[in-house]
């Protein structure tokens, strides 16, 4: 263990000094690295650690972004403290859609279809409300300041992007050894059996997802003073929740490691295919590419990349497994 | 702060010289003669609108070439500009990554990139690097309200739009004795339909101008089905529809409006896509004759227009300069005329040249491209067109039209025997 | 007073009566068997009593409360808890963070959780294997994990649900004397068991069932001579041959 | 209210809702056997799509003939995807199923692109602008055509499920896995052919829109989970729920535009979508419970 903190915080001072010796675009690719391993992470919190698969979380996003960003532009209340309230709001919808799937005793692929739903609900819904700007969404005042989350160069976002990915990583590692994370699991691998025992399996599922939710949306007051616009179609759709599950899942999902290290590894494939595939006449070549690639990464490691990493490892750094 | 300062001075010098501060493997170039100019567009040449984007594109890059093959930047020694392409796949967090690509390896000046949401997000990174932006084509007035001042926009504002489809159709009006119009409008759900038909009927209603609008449908982007949106007009029954659409969905509606026989005097788009398309005339034929279109089109009497439209369609066959492509090129140029002027590749030296522009060009409808204070371009104007005999004319305004508008249709769209 | 006590027990799917006006008490510190041939509801029974199936009409008194209604985890937390007839290990977690997430049923604190579920292991004889994961434990070592989870809970009743099926006679002989243990420990069991060896070894008294009714009660010697019971297992002709 | 209006927009879903029923029917023969859904069904529609234009183009086959065509031409793609992809990706997570799966859409949407070109096409058949009237009701006649084709179509699907050796197989692995294995097929062969029968309809689907609908490569995308709440509604697995099911949300997303703006349509297939997952999961025609 004692290997592997060092090791950890041997990357994390790297990656604190790193902004000396890069370019603002590869700063702005970190960025993107450590907001999709953070969103990663907040979905891997409830589909991977306690077992129901959410392919409806851009729904949470959007909530989060819409609020701070309303918050911010009719009240002036600052997205540092708005976020919070945006994920709160969140939380109350993913708590109100866990009631019903939950409650309903939905599983596997219907839970899937049932978030879709909701999501595709929500962004319909997004794209006919006045104040979110209707269809023509909301358009962000740019107004650099730290109490405005609004910043000229790349280098606050790394390093707020970069508290983001540490902070999400320091909660599920606590979940993972405290009581709350320990009933996650056992109810992911046996809902019958987490029962049997005495965990009140409708519960833990509510407040993961209730978690889930909540920190999808933080991540959202993120996006919205990134972006700096909000579109339902581009904050909330299939696609986006496509986005945030891809990088877990080619990780490991269920594991503390494994959206950041698909993230470290598909967001900047993506920006290579990108660039290096962007040709005049072959528009799509790279999507092609990528696409490629995700289905190879998951025929070649069905268990996400940590572990195999973790296998690789397991002679140099010991038994990480509790014992 | 300080040490940012320096990262950034680095940066720009770096770009200046060509060098890059990349990861493994970026290209590295070698120069030896002519100094290069890199600029670039940034286009949704893939995703749910990759047609017009990559017209637009096409566009981008055939303004490089002919500014290349006239000797470049005369006063910087001939510099050739030089296009690094960018694909934004319609998505903002894309298209901002793209734009800081394309700043890393040292565009001096982005162009781009036809939708609003992905300018947005463009135009406030350029703000927060400092990095001149013109978009060729974005329409939403909101983008030149936030107070940026790297950013510029050749293309008319929705609230242009709305104004000159109201001049155009009051002349109509006055011209056919006609004291009120009763119409429908009609668009896409997305931002630039719903702000092109939103606009549209702002504008009416703030100026009491006599359209009377029945009703307003929207239906979502992409739709594949237009039969019960084409009912529900027809209920409503109509003298004019007034829709803003997509290159798809024109031909669906042009359709449907055949099959189930809706009587309309007229089918004026307060300005969109979708009706000007080669695709469309060929695919609908007769069908697409009479519809009329507000939008900021080529000028068919300018000289300028006659030889880009000439090597565009030798370029790519089938395909001609419409509004898209044109405002693409027209979008280039501006910026090489920028960096004419302006002897330097410096952002603040650009922008300086940018607010100072007059160019004259008669490539587009509409005056020389000037800015004001916001960025907008003062001049930039709509033409009306209409499809006579299944090719594009203007027709109004009179100075550049190529001929007279038909209103009302001559002849019912299911009347045509096609 | 008996430590659980059922009343007229029903439950029925559709037309099926899985479970029908069955009724019997268990005192505390007793070993009941509950045999039956296939399909006699036994299962049914089981989950019945543990809240994972909801009866349609009967009570359950279980330590003086009636338990009818209550979720699985209430029942638990009451100190009744079954094993499940194919068993259920959290397949991707070890030995021992199986038995932790059982033991957090009681204990305050991880560190005492995790106390409590050594010992529990120990008992079972898994020590060796508390760092595999249950992916990688035969049957037998499985059906011991599920034993030292259950025992992790603290129960007061223990219904166990063919825990012996598939297990070389060794390793009956070895969870019959855990068992005793177990009982000895002050824990009252309830088990469903084929393997009458099993049954025989540990049950003082025996319920049969057949088609959801109670056929017969007594202590297991009557109950292998009861013609009723065995009509169930073997048919008729063999019962009216033998008798 | 308009009755005629109504009427109007019943009929036109109705038949278009023939169509969707078929590219539904694809993803619940999917569904009901191999558990994995099928996310790139949306964009083996447009390659159905594009095969029947490529034909018309260079032979002038009509697409209402070619759809036997996109039918074989699709069934040897998903007999590929599902040796390559599927088929080794079943027992994996679900999660890990919709990536591959995502991975396979973004392959061929793009492809579509670098082969077809971006533009949207809309060839023009004979009888594409056609139409009967029925008093003030208009029938459109190559939707009429659409719909009893793709009616045919699940027809001989059904035929093929009930009378060959390997459709009875299918229908088996449908009902239990366990079962099907146990009789002894060759499973493999089994849920190959299915995946191809599957794409197969889904690929005759959209040569059979062509005449209805401008293709581009992007087109397949509402398809996709619209097809999604059918199979929900008819019953994942069931067929029979599936060609029901689509017309049912057909004439739903079509009338129902009479009372909500059309731009919330889709609304409708969602809201009904939740009901039945909430309330009968095993969907209105399945028989098994989830």
């Amino acid at each position: 263990m004692k290997i592997i903190y060092s090791l950890l915080g041997l990357i994390l001072l790297i990656l604190l000094l790193l902004p000396n010796f890069v370019s603002d675009y590869i700063l702005g690719v970190f960025v993107l690295i450590f907001f999709y391993a953070y969103m990663g992470q907040s979905w891997n919190i409830l589909t991977g650690y306690a077992g129901p698969i959410s392919l409806g979380h851009s729904l949470y996003l959007g909530i989060g972004a819409y609020i701070s960003t309303k918050l911010a532009m009719d009240l002036g209340v600052t997205p540092w403290v708005g976020m919070w309230i945006g994920g709160l709001g969140a939380s109350l919808i993913g708590l109100a859609i866990g009631f019903l799937g939950f409650r309903f005793g939905l599983k596997g692929v219907y839970f899937v279809l049932l978030t879709i739903a909701f999501g595709e609900i929500g962004r319909l819904t997004a794209l006919h409300l006045k104040p979110l700007g209707h269809m023509m969404g909301l358009f962000v005042d740019f107004k650099p300041g730290l109490a405005n989350f609004h910043f000229r160069g790349n280098l606050p976002y790394y390093y707020i992007a970069l508290g983001f990915m540490v902070f999400s990583l320091i909660v599920v590692r606590v979940l993972e050894v405290s009581k709350w994370g320990r009933y996650f699991v056992a109810l992911r691998e046996d809902e019958d059996a987490a029962e049997s025992l005495g965990i009140n399996v409708f519960k833990y599922k509510m407040i993961a997802i209730g978690l889930s939710a909540f920190m999808t949306a933080l991540g959202g007051t993120f996006y919205a003073n990134y972006i700096f616009y909000l579109h339902p179609t581009s904050v909330m759709s299939m696609w986006v929740s496509i986005e945030i599950i891809m990088r877990p899942i080619i990780g490991g999902i269920g594991t503390l490691f494994g959206p950041l290290i698909g993230s470290l590894l598909l967001t900047p494939l993506s920006e290579i295919a990108r660039s290096y595939f962007t040709r005049a006449g072959l528009e799509g070549i790279h999507i092609v590419i990528y696409g490629l690639l995700l289905v190879t990464a998951v025929l070649f490691f069905p268990g996400g990349i940590f572990s195999f990493i973790q296998k690789v490892l397991k002679p140099i750094l010991g038994e990480s497994r509790e014992s | 702060m300080k040490k940012k300062m320096n990262r950034r001075t680095f940066l720009k010098y770096s770009a200046a010289v060509g060098a890059t501060t990349a990861m493994a493997g970026a290209p590295t170039l070698l120069r030896a003669q002519a100094p290069e100019i890199k600029i670039a567009s940034i286009q949704p040449v893939t995703g749910v609108i990759s047609d017009i984007g990559i017209s637009m594109r096409r566009g981008n890059q055939m303004a490089v070439d002919d500014i290349n093959a006239r000797g470049g930047i005369k006063s910087m020694g001939g510099a050739k500009l030089r296009l690094l392409l960018g694909d934004s796949e319609a998505k903002e967090d894309v298209a901002r990554s793209e734009a800081e690509r394309v700043i890393k390896d040292g565009a001096v000046t982005l162009v781009g990139p036809f939708l609003s949401g992905n300018a947005m997000a463009i135009a406030t990174l350029c703000e927060q690097r400092g990095v001149p932006f013109v978009m060729d084509v974005a329409a939403a007035d909101d983008i030149t309200r936030k107070g940026f001042k790297y950013t510029f926009r050749v293309f008319p504002t929705t609230t242009k739009f709305a104004d000159s489809m109201l001049f155009y159709m009051d002349k109509i009006m006055k011209e056919k004795n006609i004291s009120r119009i009763r119409g429908v409008v009609t668009n896409t759900g997305d931002l630039f339909g719903r702000v092109q038909g939103a606009t549209f009927i702002k504008v009416l209603k703030e100026k009491k101008f006599p359209i009377e609008v029945l009703g307003h449908i929207e239906y979502p982007l992409g739709i594949q089905d237009l039969s019960a949106e084409i009912s529900k007009i027809k209920a409503l029954k109509p003298e004019v529809l007034f829709p803003v659409a997509r290159p798809g969905d024109a031909k669906l509606m042009i359709r449907e409006l055949y099959k189930q026989r809706v009587e309309l005097q007229g089918i004026i788009s307060p300005g969109s896509p979708g009706w000007y398309e080669p695709e469309f005339i060929r695919d609908m034929k007769v069908l697409a004759d009479y519809v009329m279109d507000n939008v900021p089109w080529y000028n068919p009497v300018g000289k300028m227009y006659k030889e880009v439209n000439a090597a565009f369609a030798k370029k790519f066959p089938g395909k001609y300069i419409d509004t898209n492509s044109g405002y693409a090129y027209l979008g280039v140029l501006v910026i090489a005329d920028a960096l004419e002027r302006a002897k330097s590749t410096k952002p603040d030296d650009i922008v300086a040249a940018l607010k100072k522009t007059y160019l004259k060009q008669d490539l587009m409808v509409g005056l020389a491209v000037a800015f004001d204070e916001k960025g907008d371009n003062i001049n930039a104007d709509t033409a009306m067109i209409q499809i006579i005999g299944q090719s594009i004319k203007v027709v109004l305004p009179e100075k550049a039209a190529e001929t007279k508008y038909v209103y009302p249709m001559p002849k019912q769209i299911w009347d045509r025997g096609a | 007073m008996p430590l659980l006590e059922l009343k007229e027990i029903h439950k029925s799917f559709g037309g099926l009566k899985a479970v029908s006006r069955v009724s019997f008490a268990l005192n505390e510190g007793e070993i009941l068997g509950i045999i039956g041939p296939n399909g006699a509801g036994k299962t049914t029974l089981f989950n019945s009593i543990t809240g994972f199936l909801r009866v349609d009409s009967g009570e359950i008194w279980f330590n003086g409360e009636n338990i009818v209604g209550l979720k699985p985890h209430r029942v638990c937390q009451k100190g009744m808890v079954r094993t499940f007839q194919l068993v259920k290990p959290f397949l991707e977690l070890t030995v021992m963070e199986n038995v932790v997430v059982a033991a957090l049923n009681r204990a305050k604190t991880i560190k005492e959780a995790r106390e409590k579920a050594m010992r529990m292991i120990e008992l079972v004889g898994l020590e060796e294997k508390r760092a595999t994961p249950a992916t990688g434990l035969t049957l037998g070592h499985r059906k011991r994990l599920e034993l030292a989870r259950t025992l992790a809970t603290e129960p007061k009743l223990l219904l166990l649900d063919e825990v012996m099926a598939g297990l070389t006679p060794t390793e009956v002989d070895e969870l019959i004397g855990l068992l005793k243990e177990v009982n000895h420990r002050g824990v009252t069991i309830l088990l469903i068991e084929h393997v009458m060896r099993g049954m025989m070894a540990l049950s003082k008294r025996v319920v049969v069932l057949n088609y959801g009714q109670k056929i017969a009660e007594g202590v297991p010697e009557e109950i292998v001579k009861n013609r009723q019971v065995i009509e169930a297992y073997l048919g008729e002709e063999f019962a009216s041959a033998q008798g | 209210m308009d009755l005629n209006l109504v009427l109007q927009l019943a009929t036109s879903g109705f038949l278009l809702g023939g169509v969707y029923s078929l590219i539904a029917l694809g993803l619940s023969l999917i569904f009901g056997v191999m558990k994995v859904i099928n996310f790139a069904h949306g964009a083996m529609l447009v390659w159905g799509m594009y095969i029947a234009f490529t034909l018309m183009n260079w032979t002038g086959i009509d697409p209402f003939f070619s759809f036997v065509a996109s039918a074989g031409g699709l069934f040897v793609l998903g007999y590929f995807i599902q040796r390559t992809v599927v088929n080794r990706i079943m027992t994996f997570h679900e999660a890990m199923q919709v990536i591959a799966m995502v991975g396979v859409m973004m392959i061929l949407e793009n492809m579509a692109q670098l082969i077809w070109g971006p533009d949207p096409h809309s060839p023009h058949t004979r009888y594409s602008l056609s139409t009967i009237w029925l008093g003030s009701v208009m029938i459109d006649i190559p939707r009429l055509f659409a719909f009893l084709l793709a009616i045919l179509m699940a027809a001989a699907v059904f035929v093929f499920l009930k009378y060959t050796d390997i459709g009875k197989s299918i229908r088996a692995s449908a009902d239990n896995r366990i079962g099907a294995l146990i009789v002894g097929t060759n499973v493999n062969r089994v849920y190959a052919v299915c995946f191809g029968v599957g794409a197969a309809c889904v690929g005759a689907a959209g040569s059979l829109l062509v005449p209805l609908m401008p293709i581009s490569p992007h087109t397949g995308f509402p398809f996709k989970l619209t097809s999604f709440a059918i199979v929900i509604l008819g019953g994942m697995g069931s067929l029979p729920g599936a060609m029901i099911g689509g017309l049912i949300i057909g004439v739903a997303e079509s009338v129902g535009s009479v009372f909500i703006p059309s731009s919330l349509k889709q609304i409708i297939s969602f809201g009904i979508m939740i009901l039945i997952l909430l309330l009968r999961p095993q969907g209105l025609f399945g028989g098994k419970g989830s």
